[in-house]
Order: structure tokens, then C-alpha cells, then sequence
């Protein structure tokens, strides 16, 4: 691993991004990224944020357009409630902060926790729960779906929608239909290696593949034999396809786990693409990237979110962040 | 039954046991971060280890006199620096028991059984997991039971102590038969069954290190 | 791998890329793909291309303010003139064009060639070629210097130039001032697989390291124990450093290989900007990703580049590509 | 020296040659790639075997009538199909070759060594590199000066090259102690020694099939 000590790794990139992005304020110790010139006056703030390894995945996604703060954890280690306190401080304007928060327990804990105590000190709260990934099937019997890809649908449709002034109820509100309309579904085709443990966190020998991963390294519900590109768009499809059934164009966001080179990843998407049209299923917008990451784990997941005519423009709505950019 | 004094729970039994168990956590982060590699994210360890560490510092630099305020303070600490689902559970649990203590000086085994399963519930309430569903709860309900056999048997602080923290100890290894029910490993389904749950297994010991430290100051 | 056989990878990918990005004109038959409306009237049009593998290099700069043309190869294998020639004809606006040519025998010998032939159908060519990586010592008794992440640095610069209406042998002139201002070195964690080859390209235990790797999934120079992210930057910013001895403030790529995440790359970065500060190299500008990569190799390069008023001037200039975008 | 008459080097001889190039190449594409490996970008032998396949279908369409004709077009398949170093090389040196045949129906093995010669000499014009620069060079260069010399003991056109590849083969054996100055594997330094250049060793092949040709012909 490129490190220096598995400790210091999120303080080492805090410091990195504060220099490649002299957009952003960094608060190293704190570990809280800002939007530069927050609180925007009359807006809605935003605040994200989990686990570190996941990048660009929330830092990445902060700007004009997206993401007002993001606070990042240790590696697959939700933030602590004192980084989102101080986040919605900052960048409260008084219109209020919507929380957006991946169904994990931590980060449902930690961000519960704060979300108190940024009420307690004045600012007005709302939570989104984003929990797309169709791969937790009996969620009686899980801590329920997990946040995945669709996570950037909603920060980016938010975000768009908050830009755009809308007030904290319908920013809140459009999150959530956002993350109601969304699906994933996601493949792995290598564990990934967390600095703490030093190495893979999980067996998979070459030549086979786990279905229906999250994003924090564990492994799926599913260990098959490797197939190809074509075949696992087909599964994916399928699984997010049945969930959702879409009446309407979809967004699609091909998303790489970190490792899956691009040639790969749009070679990926160009067969996810094909599994759609045959199910019938129209493709409205389509992006291509790695962008919900796990570290240095080779794989890929596909996420699909039905989209009206305001999501497909809040989609278009300019956005300036490091890792998403258009239209500014 | 043996003879020794019965030790008080007092700020600095409590301090100790801090001590003690940042000590364990840090010896132990490997094998905790290990146990949370096939079914979670291998973060369990490091997670642990960082906030008992803190803590330890934290609440060194200013001590509170009474146990209730240690316990307090070393909750409110740990929800600060640990992080993931483990961060507000003990957390929430430490708290719990030390509000519910108040500000006593010193207590026995029963009050420290009373606050620790306020503390308990507390987990129970904010995680909504149940015994059975491979957590943390599976080493500490346990072990809040067999405190209770042991005080009505009359036992010591030490021998309640030693009770508990057996019977986490062999609740933490009887969750590997278990299919996870609650937290990451649930995502898992069935291939959950098999290993053993490292926040049942961090909470065994802790108990031990409660008992560790009574039999030290008894001795 | 991802792929459905290795035979099709790259008409994947231009299928794919085709969905995700209709701002380009993709010829997969052909493999060339083209900034949608080119020609440009009175502009310069810039061509480049090599193996695949190194995406987003170079597709992913076609675009505003970059590249107007890249012909892929077969992975890591450098295209054939035919679509260099192709390419030309369709971006030239009779105002010529320029190859950009990353210096690889299979790349200077098939680009030549593509020159020759353009020449012949009336298109004025000019090339550069592309050799910033200092770790290629004896280029006597070598095929020279490899070009590497400067490529990116030229393409950005000569494009923007281009964008501006400068004529061709100004358009050329900036490009080989930006090559000549640059150097870079790479470091592997890990060895790349290729499609073809079906595994790593080479062995590279763990816990151990390459030095002055190139970006073709070759071993470095040297093999090393495995070393801190911190003690890495060092290696690298005196290889550069000592090679270039930058007397103005320059432009900084930190650039992961593939497969190293984003969390461990901005750490890097942090670090090789201190290693550079020490060494009383001021820093202008940063970019930090995975923009010229080797599939899947865990690894990072060091790329920096001289630059005077006008460079910076011409790096801030807007760009609007699949992979690079600001100012617009 | 065997008695057999000698084989005319025709358009046929060299689409036959073509087609067992192309089966050699596609059979041991794995092997070439496989030396490419460790020195190399491993991908020379999909790169040759790709070429050949396509030169084999598209000349095999509309084949010239003349042995200059058929390796004219045979190199420029190359250069659209093979990329990468080898495909400019191989291809200059197959048309250079074609060039130097001119339009004559049919040559003997002098000739056909003269057109190799002038294909040789410019892959070294355009590749820059010399004997022992651990390249296709050390498979060729000795192919041509092994006939030279069967062809001045009077050698059949099947001896003169049977003498050619096994010159060839011993060529591109004789690469692995050499220190690579050209194409990727100079960027190894001292690490390209001790394996053995994948360029020389496909050589060898097309010269060996230019062997097994000739000896089927007189057969
Ligand atoms: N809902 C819950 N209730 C009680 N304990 C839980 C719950 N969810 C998780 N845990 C405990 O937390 C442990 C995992 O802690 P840790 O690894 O630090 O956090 P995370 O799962 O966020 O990475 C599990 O082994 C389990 O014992
Ligand atoms: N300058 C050169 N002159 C002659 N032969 C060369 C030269 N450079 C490379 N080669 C030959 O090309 C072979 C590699 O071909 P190939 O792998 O197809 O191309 P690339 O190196 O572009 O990947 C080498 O093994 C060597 O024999
Ligand atoms: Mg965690
Ligand atoms: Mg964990
Ligand atoms: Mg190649
Ligand atoms: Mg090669």
C-alpha cells in the first residue's frame, strides 16, 4: 500500500486534497471538508459523509451543484457525530442542513448522534437514508439495504435541487424520491486491502467472482465461477431491473470498485447498456467511472434510477465539484 | 467462596480498568480487526484500540471522582474517536451506566450490575438487536446474568465479576454458530454462520478487564 | 478481468465510451475517436494515440481545449497509421494537425508512417514526441526516454493553444517546450495483468517494490523493499528534480497507475509536495487522479513541468473533456 | 545435399508460406506473448498472430500473381493490423523484399535471399538497431549469412533454407544472455538478460515456415 502508517492515512489524504483543491476548505484535525464560501446565503446546506476508501466518495462530490461539506471516517469507519456537528455549523445559512447518510448502523448511529446535537445548538435538521443495493434481500432480517451508488444520484440531485434554492422540506423530499427511484447491484472481482488489516479482506481466488457486494470489502451474498462482461451485466440487470421495474428513462451510473481499469469499466457499461435495451428499459443519461469505490477492490456495480422530467434536469444542472463536473 | 475484601467500584477501580483495557485493546486490535475481516469490514481492532486510547488520555488529563462521572466521561469520549456502529453502542452503553450511577463515590457489585444493564438496554434500545443476533449483546446479557446468579449466590465484586466475565467469554465464542441478524455481517446471510463475532468478542474483554481489576485490587 | 474475450476489449470500451459520451464521435470499426464538429474552422487539429490500458489517456482528452482526435491500439500495443490517417483527414480544417506521439519504438515507427501518409492525402503533420521518464538512464544504448504523464501536460497545454487559433508551428513549438520542461518517474506496487496474457504481467511479491516503471505493465529498473508512501516521494522528486532542476514554479501531476485509490494517491500527493517544498520547488499547480495509467497496476508516477506565464496561463485555460474539465 | 529437384518461390510458394506462418503464429501466439513478459509488454504474440490472420484472409481474397506481389501485400496487411513495434518492422521488411522481387513469376533462392537482404537491411534503417542489440536483427542476420554461405556450396533451395532457419532458431536462442539496446525491453537494462527476445524467436518461425514450405514443395 502507497502509505505511510495505517493511522495517519486519512490525515495524509486530508492534506493532499487540501492542496490539489484550493476550492475546498480542509480542516485536517477536524476532518471536515467544506465548500469554500459556506454558508451560502439562503441555501440549503448539504452534508454527507461515512467511511474513508470509498473516494471520491463524499470529498470528492463537495461544490457548487452537490455536497456543501463531507466527513470522512477512518477507512470503513463511519465519521464520529462531532465531525457533522461541525460541518452543519458550517455551513448552515439558516435554511437549514439535509444529512445524507448510507444505511449502515454506524453511520445511521453517528449521524442520529449528531443530528441531535446540531439541533440542540439551532440548526434545523433533515435526514435521507439512502439504501439502493438490492443484494440485502430479507431486510427483516438485516440491518436492511445498504447505501451504494445511489448515493451520488441523490447528492447530485439534491444538490442540484439545493442550488437551485429550494427549501430543507423539498431538498429532503427530492433526496428521498431519488433513492426510492434507485437500485444497485454490485460484483467483485478481487477483495480489496484495508490499511489496518494489511491485506485482502476476504479469499477470492483467481477465476471467481462474488455477487452482490457492498462496498466495504466484505464479500457478497454469492461466490460463482468468472464469467464474462456480458453475463454479469445480465445479472446485474435482472437484479435491479425486477426490484425497481422503471416505467420511465433510467440514469444509469456504471460505477468501478477502484481497481477495474476503464477500458474495462466501459466495455462493462456498453454490455449493461445492451442488458437494459433488451429488458426494455430506455437510458436517459449514462456515466461511467469510478466514483462509489472500496479501496483497491476490482469489480463494478451498476446503479439505476428512474427519473422524471425534474431529476433528468436536476441531473443536467451545472455541477463544479473535483470529482463531477458539467455545465460550469 | 474466597475470603478476600471486597474491593469498592470507585473512580479509580474504574480508571484502572481503563487502563487495563486499553492496554488489551491494544494488544487484541489485530485478532478483533481479524474476526472482523470475514464478516464486516476489518475495522473492529483499530476502531477499539483508537478510541480506548483516546480515552484513556482524555480522561487521565482530567480525572472525574466519582465512577459514575468516569464511566460518563469515557463514553462521552469513545462516541468521539471509535466511530462505526461499535463507537455509539459502547458508547451509549458507558454513559447509560454512568448517569445511572450519578454521583455516588463508590458503589458495589449490585449498583455496578444495575448501571451496567441500564447501559445494556441502552445498547439494546439504539442498535435494536436481541440476544441470538450475533452482537455485542451476545457477550454482555450474559454476562449480566450470570452477575445476577452470582450476587444472589453472595458472591464478592471479584467472584460476580469472575462470573460475568466467563459467561462473556462464552458468549462471545457461542456467537459463531449464530447467523447475524444486525450490523454489517448480516448482509452476509447464512455465510455469516461460521465465525465468531468481534463485538462479542470485544465486549468479553472488556469484562475481563472488569475483573482483572478486581482481582488486582483485592489482592 | 471484466472482459468478455480479450479479442473484443477495445471495441468494448469504444462502444461504451460511445454511450457514455455524445460529445464524441466514436468509429469503433475504425478506432478513431473524434471531438464531435470537428474540423474547426482556422484550428490546429491534435492528434494522438497509443496502446489502450492507459485510460483515461488518451480518449478521455478528446474535447474542448485538448486533444481533437485519439486512434487506441490494441492494449499496449500502438495503433496502426491507418487510423492516425484517418483521424487527420477528419479533424484537419486545413489549418494541420499534430501527432503526439509517446516515445515507444511501436509508437514513433507507426505514427512516422501515419505521417508519411497523411502527407500524402495533403494534410500538413507536424509531430512531438513524448519522453519525459527520467528513469530511462543510457539512452545511448536504449530506445530513449519513454513518454509518460507529461503526455497529459502537452496534449492540455499544446491543445489549449490550439483552442486560442495558434497556428501549427506555434501549436508544435509548445508542445515540445512543455515536453522538454518535464519529467516523470513511476513507482509499481503491484504488476498490471493483461487481457491477452491473462495474468500479472510480472511477479512482484508483496511487501516489495519497482522503481522507474514505465507505463506498459514493464518491471522498473530496480526492485526494492517495500517503502513508506513518504520515503517513495522522495525517490521520485529527486529523480525529477535532480534531472530537471527547475529554476520557476511548476505544474504537479500526481498520478495513480490504476489501481491505487484515491485515498492513498491524495496522501502521496501530500507527501511528494512536501518532498518538492524541501527541495525548494515551488508547486503552481496541482492534479492528482488516475489519468495515465497502466490497468491495473497499484502504483503512482511523479510528473512535473516547468512553467512560465504563459504555460500557467494556457493550463488554466478551460478544457472540457470525459476526464479533464475546468474553466467551462 | 539430398537430390530433390528444386522448388520455384512463386506466388504459390509465398501463400503457402503465408498460411503456415499464420497457423505457427496462431498456435504459438501464448509462447510469444509469454517472452514478451517479462521484458516486454506481453503482447507480441497476439500482435503477430492477429496480423498474420487478417494478412492471410485479406491477401488470400485477391492473391497477386507474382512472389513480389504476394509479400508486397502480405506487409502491408502488417502495417494496418499489427501495431505496435513489430508491425512497422515486419511489414517494411516483407515489402521492401516484394519491392526488390519486382514482377518476375517465379525466383530461386538466390533471389529470394537478395529480397530478404533488402527486407532485412530495412527493418535496420528504420528500427536503428544493430546485430546483438537482442532484436528480430539476431534472427535475421544470421538466417541471410547461412544462405550466403548454403548458397555458395551450391545448396538446394529447401537446403538453403533449412540452413537459414536453423540459423534463425539458434539466433534467436542466442538473445538470452544479451543485453536488450532496442524496442521495450532496453528500458530493463541489466534485467533483460537471461531471456530470450520474442521478435527474434517469431523470426525464427516465419523463417522455419519458409523451411517447411520449400521442403513440402519438393516433396
Ligand atoms: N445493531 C447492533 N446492535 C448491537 N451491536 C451491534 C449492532 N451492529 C453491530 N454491532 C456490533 O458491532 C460490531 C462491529 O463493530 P465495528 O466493526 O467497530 O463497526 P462497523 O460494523 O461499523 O465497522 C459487531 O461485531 C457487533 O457486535
Ligand atoms: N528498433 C528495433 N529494431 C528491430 N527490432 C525491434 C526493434 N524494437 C523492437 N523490436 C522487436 O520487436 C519485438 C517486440 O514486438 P512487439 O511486442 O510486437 O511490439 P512492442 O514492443 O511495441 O510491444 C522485440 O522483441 C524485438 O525483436
Ligand atoms: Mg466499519
Ligand atoms: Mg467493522
Ligand atoms: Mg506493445
Ligand atoms: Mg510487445
Amino acid at each position: 500500500m502507497l502509505i505511510n502508517v495505517p493511522e495517519t492515512v486519512v490525515a495524509d489524504a486530508l492534506r493532499g486534497i487540501a492542496i490539489a483543491h484550493p476550492e475546498l476548505t480542509v480542516d485536517v484535525e477536524r476532518r471536515v471538508i467544506i465548500r469554500r464560501g459556506a454558508p451560502y446565503e439562503g441555501k440549503v446546506g448539504l452534508v454527507s459523509g461515512g467511511g474513508s476508501g470509498h473516494e471520491p466518495l463524499h470529498g470528492g462530490f463537495v461544490g457548487r451543484g452537490m455536497l456543501t461539506a463531507a466527513c470522512p471516517g477512518e477507512v470503513f469507519t463511519s465519521p464520529v457525530p462531532d465531525q457533522m456537528v461541525r460541518a452543519a455549523a458550517a455551513v448552515d445559512s439558516g435554511a437549514g442542513v439535509l444529512f445524507i447518510v448510507k444505511n449502515y448502523t454506524g453511520d445511521v448511529l453517528n449521524f442520529d448522534m449528531a443530528a441531535e446535537l446540531a439541533e440542540d445548538e439551532g440548526v434545523q435538521v433533515a435526514k435521507v437514508l439512502v439504501n439502493d443495493d438490492v443484494a440485502v434481500t430479507d431486510s427483516l432480517y438485516t440491518a436492511g439495504r445498504r447505501g451504494t451508488g445511489a448515493t451520488l444520484f441523490v447528492e447530485k440531485l439534491a444538490g442540484a435541487a439545493a442550488d437551485e434554492g429550494a427549501p430543507l422540506d423539498r431538498v429532503a423530499s427530492i433526496a428521498r424520491q431519488v433513492n426510492e427511484a434507485s437500485r444497485s447491484f454490485g460484483v467483485a472481482l478481487s477483495a480489496c486491502s484495508t490499511p489496518a488489516k494489511g491485506g485482502p479482506t476476504f479469499d477470492l481466488p483467481d477465476g471467481e467472482l462474488e455477487l452482490g457486494i457492498g462496498i466495504h470489502g466484505e464479500p457478497g451474498r454469492e461466490r460463482r465461477a468468472m464469467m464474462t462482461s456480458g453475463e454479469i451485466a445480465d445479472v446485474a440487470v435482472d437484479a435491479v431491473v425486477e426490484d425497481l421495474r422503471p416505467e420511465a428513462p433510467v440514469l444509469l451510473l456504471v460505477n468501478g470498485m477502484g481497481a477495474t481499469p476503464l477500458l474495462e469499466l466501459y466495455g462493462f457499461s456498453a454490455e449493461v447498456h445492451r442488458a437494459l435495451t433488451e429488458r426494455k428499459v430506455s437510458v436517459a443519461r449514462t456515466l461511467v467511472g469510478n466514483y462509489v469505490t472500496s479501496l483497491d477492490m476490482a469489480g463494478a456495480s451498476v446503479t439505476i434510477c428512474q427519473a422524471d422530467e425534474e431529476l433528468l434536469r436536476l441531473w443536467d444542472a451545472p455541477v463544479s465539484t473535483p470529482a463531477l463536473r458539467w455545465g460550469c | 467462596m474466597n475470603a478476600l475484601p471486597d474491593a469498592p467500584v470507585d473512580a479509580s477501580f474504574l480508571l484502572r480498568w481503563l487502563d487495563t483495557s486499553a492496554t488489551v485493546l491494544d494488544r487484541e486490535a489485530n485478532r478483533l480487526t481479524l474476526l472482523d475481516s470475514p464478516i464486516g469490514d476489518a475495522d473492529h481492532g483499530t476502531n477499539m484500540r483508537r478510541g480506548f486510547i483516546a480515552a484513556r488520555t482524555a480522561v487521565g488529563q482530567e480525572p472525574p471522582d466519582t465512577p459514575g462521572g468516569v464511566l460518563t466521561a469515557i463514553g462521552r469520549h469513545l462516541i468521539s474517536t471509535v466511530g462505526g456502529a461499535s463507537g455509539p453502542l459502547y458508547g451509549t452503553l458507558l454513559r447509560r451506566a454512568g448517569k445511572q450511577l450519578g454521583d455516588e463515590p463508590a458503589v458495589g457489585a449490585e449498583r455496578l450490575r444495575d448501571a451496567l444493564r441500564a447501559g445494556v438496554d441502552g445498547v439494546a434500545q439504539l442498535g435494536g438487536a436481541a440476544a441470538g443476533d450475533k452482537t455485542m449483546l451476545d457477550a454482555l446479557l450474559p454476562a449480566l446474568d450470570a452477575m445476577d446468579t452470582a450476587l444472589a449466590g453472595g458472591g464478592s465484586t471479584t467472584e460476580v465479576l469472575d462470573a460475568a466475565a466467563k459467561a462473556a467469554a462464552e458468549g462471545a465464542e457461542a456467537t459463531t454458530p449464530l447467523r447475524a441478524r444486525k450490523g454489517r455481517a448480516s448482509y452476509l446471510g447464512d455465510r455469516s454462520i461460521g465465525h465468531q463475532d468481534p463485538g462479542a468478542t470485544s465486549s468479553a474483554l472488556l469484562v475481563a478487564a472488569l475483573a482483572d481489576t478486581a482481582r488486582e485490587a483485592s489482592a
